[in-house]
């Protein structure tokens, strides 16, 4: 496995993890959102095995493989259980229609070029353009956690804020020291899963996850 | 015969007459014969005029501006967090312009 | 190995209180934990050298001044507040909470006790992130005991908004690791060492430095309470139970002013320029601004104090802002004295709701006639905390305002006193509106021994700290603005 | 040394106050070709007071009778702030300038409020009209001593005593005689001479001061009469010590002493003599005349001091 096929592959892994966040925000269905960050996760883990890989840093594969297996499987599969015992309406309502939040999402993309255009800052010796790709996913995920009305894709929103955060530790630093790198990743899952305790919670006191009636506090 | 307190302050309310605007009011009530009244009522009254000019028009305008602010409380979850993200967005412009 | 000693009692006795049968037990593992956990924090700030520096776990942990200070408030408040809650949750409440519940608040209560003391004991910025991240996990649960509608929605906000500030700050944290990386070769372990980057703070790229800052200000200023991203913070500490939203208030925003202080002496040796201080001393006054309408509009007194808390914040954000010897003495020491005596006022709203079972404060009037004892105290702390003289916050907003004059920015401290007058108009009205006139009887009468206790030592530690400041206490402010100023 | 002059300052208070309106009053007698009374009639007024038994109403609270007692230990605090003809006063502190002022506004607010304690129509008239006056005086004289103050660079009255004593005796700056016109006419209103209040007059109508203390007798009587004379003495020494301090002893030799000790006197009696003269040739104002006179005293003090903050001279 030479150096520029390497390159190429994770250049086509980055594409694919952009487009999975595209799908994600376009999915109507909670299930099919969930599905998308899977995959997103997937690429990721996919993208940081090639990037251990290709820059010889061994402690890189310890976080890989933990998104593989958390990320891609662990976490969906908390969601799926969770719909799945909720038995609520399983569209992906949203206060702006899906064409509409397709063009701010790609609007979001050409910021974040501009942002990390002349930024000479930024540029890591493996692969410059994963940064303004990362930008994009934080800026795509927090899109979504303001549009979206149910309380789920909110957290959806937000892991896909953290996936992108993830991608721009890796490309960015090669991986963070292990003790930090792992600590990172527990405190994700864990986050994960007391937002579907809380769902959970939403779900029995208010029988229903829609964020309009979680408007109580006010003043 | 004591001093009352109208009494006391007559001095200084004529004095800083400019300031106080004492108003009197004197009201006599007869029926018919003016001579003989039936009932007399006196009034004064001085202008708080430091209370009327700056105090009030002041916690009028602070309790209507406190009663507009408290509407970015409203409880949306979505409007809190855009309150982050524009913030961070406003900052990094911010540090673009000035660099 | 002090350190290890210091972080290893709240687990113990975290998941004793889980593993416990009996109610009794749960309560004594409860409240014990956190007497244990007091006695060995003062035993260490006390032996504490103000110039010295304790490391462990190869310099990832380290406790200096500045984070003995906050180890101080930590465990004096988690120490009252577990008292006060043994009091108060353990059996007042007439719904008598369920033992499940209560194992499970023990456990919680010491989880996040635990992780505040990793936030201000860490020397690694990433571990401070994710003991950051571990606290806004723990104290989630926290705030919504009972589950009551407006509590799981508070607990939804809370937990939300927080991590996503979170989330922002590691990007921060990202790229000053970048930016250390990129300098220095290969990927060491003392990277994000806070000493090891001041030492190397000459070398690091200033404009990265801002960006990291510009997140790590959003990110942990979320925590911290500071304006635009306050909005969690009046419903987390208004729906949480009294002795939670004591340590919320007076002890969690502490620790993220902690982290983001951190961040602002780095980013102030980095880039030798006023820009992180000028940060600080605008979301500071934006804190203290948007905190006035709400008190003064405020209808819930609990919802009262959170917004207090959120003035006080910016005042801290704004004292570190004017920094200098003064400013930052005067901004750790309103820490403290805040620490102490919002976490005394919860206590006394907590006594309130549970005499008045309510939270309006129109509701409640003629305390001082119906409930003496609770009255005067309860006005007291409110007099206090408006900074009023004889208390401890006159003094450190005093000499925060000093340094702001000595850094000639008078159009500032103006205004600022501006809005502290208001705030106090505020607070005045409503307190006065609670405390006097002519009230109806309380629901309840029972007294409750051990909550009325802790309210004396609270009132009793804010008055005493408002005349003299313990030398080992002023030892330790100046050892840690020393060290903030980069000259330790 | 020091600490027996300033005492011996204050004893010297206590004897030459009342001496002083006794010349004033020989003044007044010899212009009206009356004989007048002589120098020991004076202490002796006091010490018959001293001997009569008091008559106090059933109605009087204890204000009544704390009264004399307060506003005499005020007196003697504010005399002990003012260096007479040695150079340092007994409690003389940076800022006791203010405390001066204030010193004798407490006296005044304990006289005022006595007045009013029996309840006599006088008393309630005299008390209300030393109120209006007062709250009319005070802020010039406060202005004047701060044009002064701003002058010397200190707040204490030693410093500006001092800060003048050493500045060029002839050049009479302008704003500083602004400032001494002002004080002299507060000191008209505070000792309670002709053109705001006739001492000596009997119709009440026409009193403000002698009709507050128309209540009193005996002891207490004896201690406001002196505690008023030391007051004007107060006012008299400070006009005199700021505006001409030329001869003021700093070492503590005899010599100088001496010297400094008759030069004061002079100028105490020379003062005391201006203020007869107008006595003698002014006649009462009208109370409502009275604002006019000291809106010119107030104006006068305001013009002293912007004078010293913009041009500094």
């Amino acid at each position: 496995m030479n150096q520029e096929l390497i390159s190429s592959l994770i250049h086509l892994m980055g594409m694919l993890f952009l487009v999975s966040s595209f799908a994600m925000i376009a999915s109507p269905q909670l299930l099919s959102c969930i599905r998308f960050y899977a995959m997103h996760s997937f690429f990721l883990a996919a993208i940081t095995a090639l990037v251990a890989y290709g820059s010889h840093v061994e402690h890189l594969y310890v976080p890989a493989i933990l998104t593989l297996i958390l990320k891609t499987w662990v976490i969906p599969q908390i969601f799926f259980r969770l719909i799945g015992r909720l038995s609520i309406r399983r569209e992906n309502d949203s206060y702006i229609n899906i064409p509409f939040s397709l063009v701010l999402a790609t609007f979001m993309v050409f910021a974040a070029y501009y942002a990390t255009g002349d930024l000479k800052v930024l540029n890591p010796a493996f692969s410059n353009e994963f940064v303004p790709l990362a930008i994009a996913t934080i800026l795509i995920g927090m899109l979504m956690m303001v549009t979206r009305k149910k309380a789920i894709s909110q957290v959806l929103g937000l892991l896909l804020l953290e996936n992108g955060l993830f991608l721009m530790a890796v490309t960015m630093t090669f991986g963070m020291p292990l003790l930090v790198e792992l600590g990172i990743f527990f405190d994700v899952l864990v986050g994960a899963i007391m937002m579907g305790i809380f769902v959970f919670k939403i779900r029995d006191a208010f029988d229903g996850i829609d964020t309009d009636d979680l408007t109580g506090l006010k003043g | 015969m004591q001093y009352t307190a109208t009494g006391y302050s007559k001095p200084l309310r004529r004095i800083f007459s400019f300031l106080y605007q004492p108003a009197r009011r004197v009201e006599v009530e007869d029926d018919g014969l003016e001579v003989l009244r039936t009932a007399k009522r006196f009034e004064s009254k001085v202008h708080p005029f430091f209370e009327e000019t700056f105090y009030k028009p002041l916690s009028r305008l602070i309790l209507s501006v406190s009663q507009k602010v408290k509407a970015i409380q409203t409880g949306h979850i979505q409007l809190y967090l855009s309150y982050i993200f524009v913030t961070l967005v406003l900052l990094l412009i911010f540090l673009r312009i000035s660099r | 190995m002090t350190i290890f000693g210091l972080l290893s009692i709240p687990l113990v006795f975290g998941f004793l209180s889980l593993i416990s049968p009996a109610r009794k037990l749960v309560q004594l593992f409860f409240v014990l934990g956190a007497t244990v956990l007091g006695a060995g924090g003062w035993w260490v700030v006390l032996r504490f050298s103000s110039s010295g520096r304790i490391f462990a776990l190869n310099e990832n942990l380290m406790i200096d001044a500045f984070s003995a200070l906050f180890v101080l408030i930590i465990v004096s408040v988690g120490f009252l507040s577990s008292v006060y809650g043994a009091g108060y949750l353990f059996n007042e409440t007439e719904p008598a909470i369920p033992t499940a519940k209560l194992r499970r608040y023990a456990f919680f209560f010491h989880l996040f006790l635990f992780t505040m003391l990793l936030t201000v004991c860490s020397n690694n910025l990433g571990i401070m992130w994710i003991a950051i991240e571990g606290t806004t996990l723990a104290s989630a649960f926290l705030v919504n005991v009972d589950d009551k509608k407006s509590s799981i929605e508070a607990a939804w906000k809370y937990l939300i908004l927080c991590t996503v500030g979170i989330a922002l700050a590691l990007f921060g944290i990202i790229l000053v690791y970048y930016s250390v990386a990129s300098g220095a070769a290969g990927a060491g372990k003392e990277f994000l060492h806070w000493t090891f980057l001041m030492e190397k703070a000459r070398q690091l790229d200033p404009e990265i430095m801002k960006l990291a800052f510009v997140f790590v200000l959003v990110g942990y200023g979320t925590k911290m309470g500071l304006a635009p991203f306050h909005s969690w913070l009046p419903d987390a500490h208004s729906q949480a139970p009294s002795p939670v939203s004591a340590l919320l208030s007076g002890v969690l925003l502490s620790c993220a002013a902690f982290g983001l202080v951190r961040f602002h002496s780095l980013t102030q040796v980095v880039t030798n320029s006023q820009f992180s201080g000028n940060l600080l001393i605008l979301f500071g006054m934006l804190s203290v601004a948007v905190a006035t309408p709400f008190i003064l509009r405020q209808t819930d007194y609990k919802r009262l104090f959170a917004y207090s808390s959120v003035e006080h914040m910016g005042l801290v954000a704004v004292g570190f802002g004017f920094g200098g010897k003064i400013g930052i003495y005067g901004a750790l020491l309103h820490v403290v004295n805040h620490a102490f005596t919002k976490s005394l006022l919860f206590f006394t709203s907590g006594h309130l709701l549970y005499y008045y079972r309510t939270k309006e404060i129109q509701k409640i009037s003629g305390m001082i006639k119906k409930v003496p004892f609770l009255g005067t105290i309860f006005f007291l702390g409110v007099l206090a905390i408006a900074g009023l003289p004889p208390f401890s916050i006159f003094v450190s907003e005093f000499i925060i305002l000093v340094s702001g004059f000595i850094a000639e920015r008078f159009v500032i401290c103006a205004f600022l006193l501006f809005l502290l007058a208001l705030i106090f108009a505020g607070l005045l009205k409503h307190a006065s509106g609670m405390v006097f006139g002519s009230g109806e009887q309380p629901a309840v009468t029972k007294k409750s021994v051990l909550m009325n206790n802790v309210l004396c030592v609270g009132i009793i530690l804010i008055l005493v700290s408002g005349f003299y400041i313990p030398n080992f206490l002023s030892r330790l402010l100046e050892g840690a603005s020393q060290i903030i100023q980069g000259k330790s | 040394m020091n600490l027996i002059l300033s005492i011996a300052q204050i004893v010297l208070v206590l004897i030459l106050a009342p001496s002083v309106s006794w010349w004033i009053k020989k003044i007044k007698a010899l212009s009206q070709n009356r004989i007048g009374p002589t120098i020991l009639q004076v202490y002796a007024d006091l010490g018959k007071l001293f001997q009569k038994g008091m008559v106090i109403s059933d109605q009087a609270s204890w204000i009544f009778r704390a009264m004399p007692y307060i506003l005499f230990s005020s007196a003697l605090m504010a005399a002990s702030l003012v260096p007479l003809f040695f150079k340092s006063s007994l409690l003389g502190f940076s800022g006791d300038l203010i405390l001066f002022v204030y010193f004798l506004a407490l006296g005044r607010f304990f006289l005022t409020l006595a007045a009013l304690d029996t309840g006599t129509t006088f008393g309630g008239m005299g008390s209300s009209r030393e109120m209006a006056l007062s709250s009319l005086a005070e802020p010039a004289l406060l202005l004047s001593f701060f044009a002064l103050a701003y002058r010397a660079g200190t707040l204490s009255i030693e410093g500006i005593v001092l800060h003048f004593s050493l500045e060029a005796p002839f050049p009479i700056l302008f704003f500083t005689s602004m400032a001494f016109g002002s004080m002299l006419i507060v000191t008209f209103v505070e000792s309670g001479r002709i053109p705001v209040d006739n001492p000596a007059t009997h119709l009440e109508l026409t009193m403000i001061h002698e009709a507050m203390i128309l209540e009193y007798s005996g002891r207490c009587l004896a201690l406001i009469e002196w505690a008023h004379q030391i007051k004007q003495f107060l006012f008299l020494s400070l006009l005199v010590n700021i505006f001409s301090p030329w001869g003021l002893a700093d070492s503590t030799m005899g010599i100088h002493l001496l010297f400094s000790f008759l030069f004061f006197l002079s100028k105490i009696f020379g003062l005391a003599f201006v203020i007869g003269w107008v006595e003698i040739h002014t006649a009462k104002l009208r109370l409502f005349r009275v604002p006019d006179l000291l809106a010119i005293a107030f104006v006068f003090a305001v013009i002293s001091l912007l004078g010293q903050l913009m041009i500094g001279r």
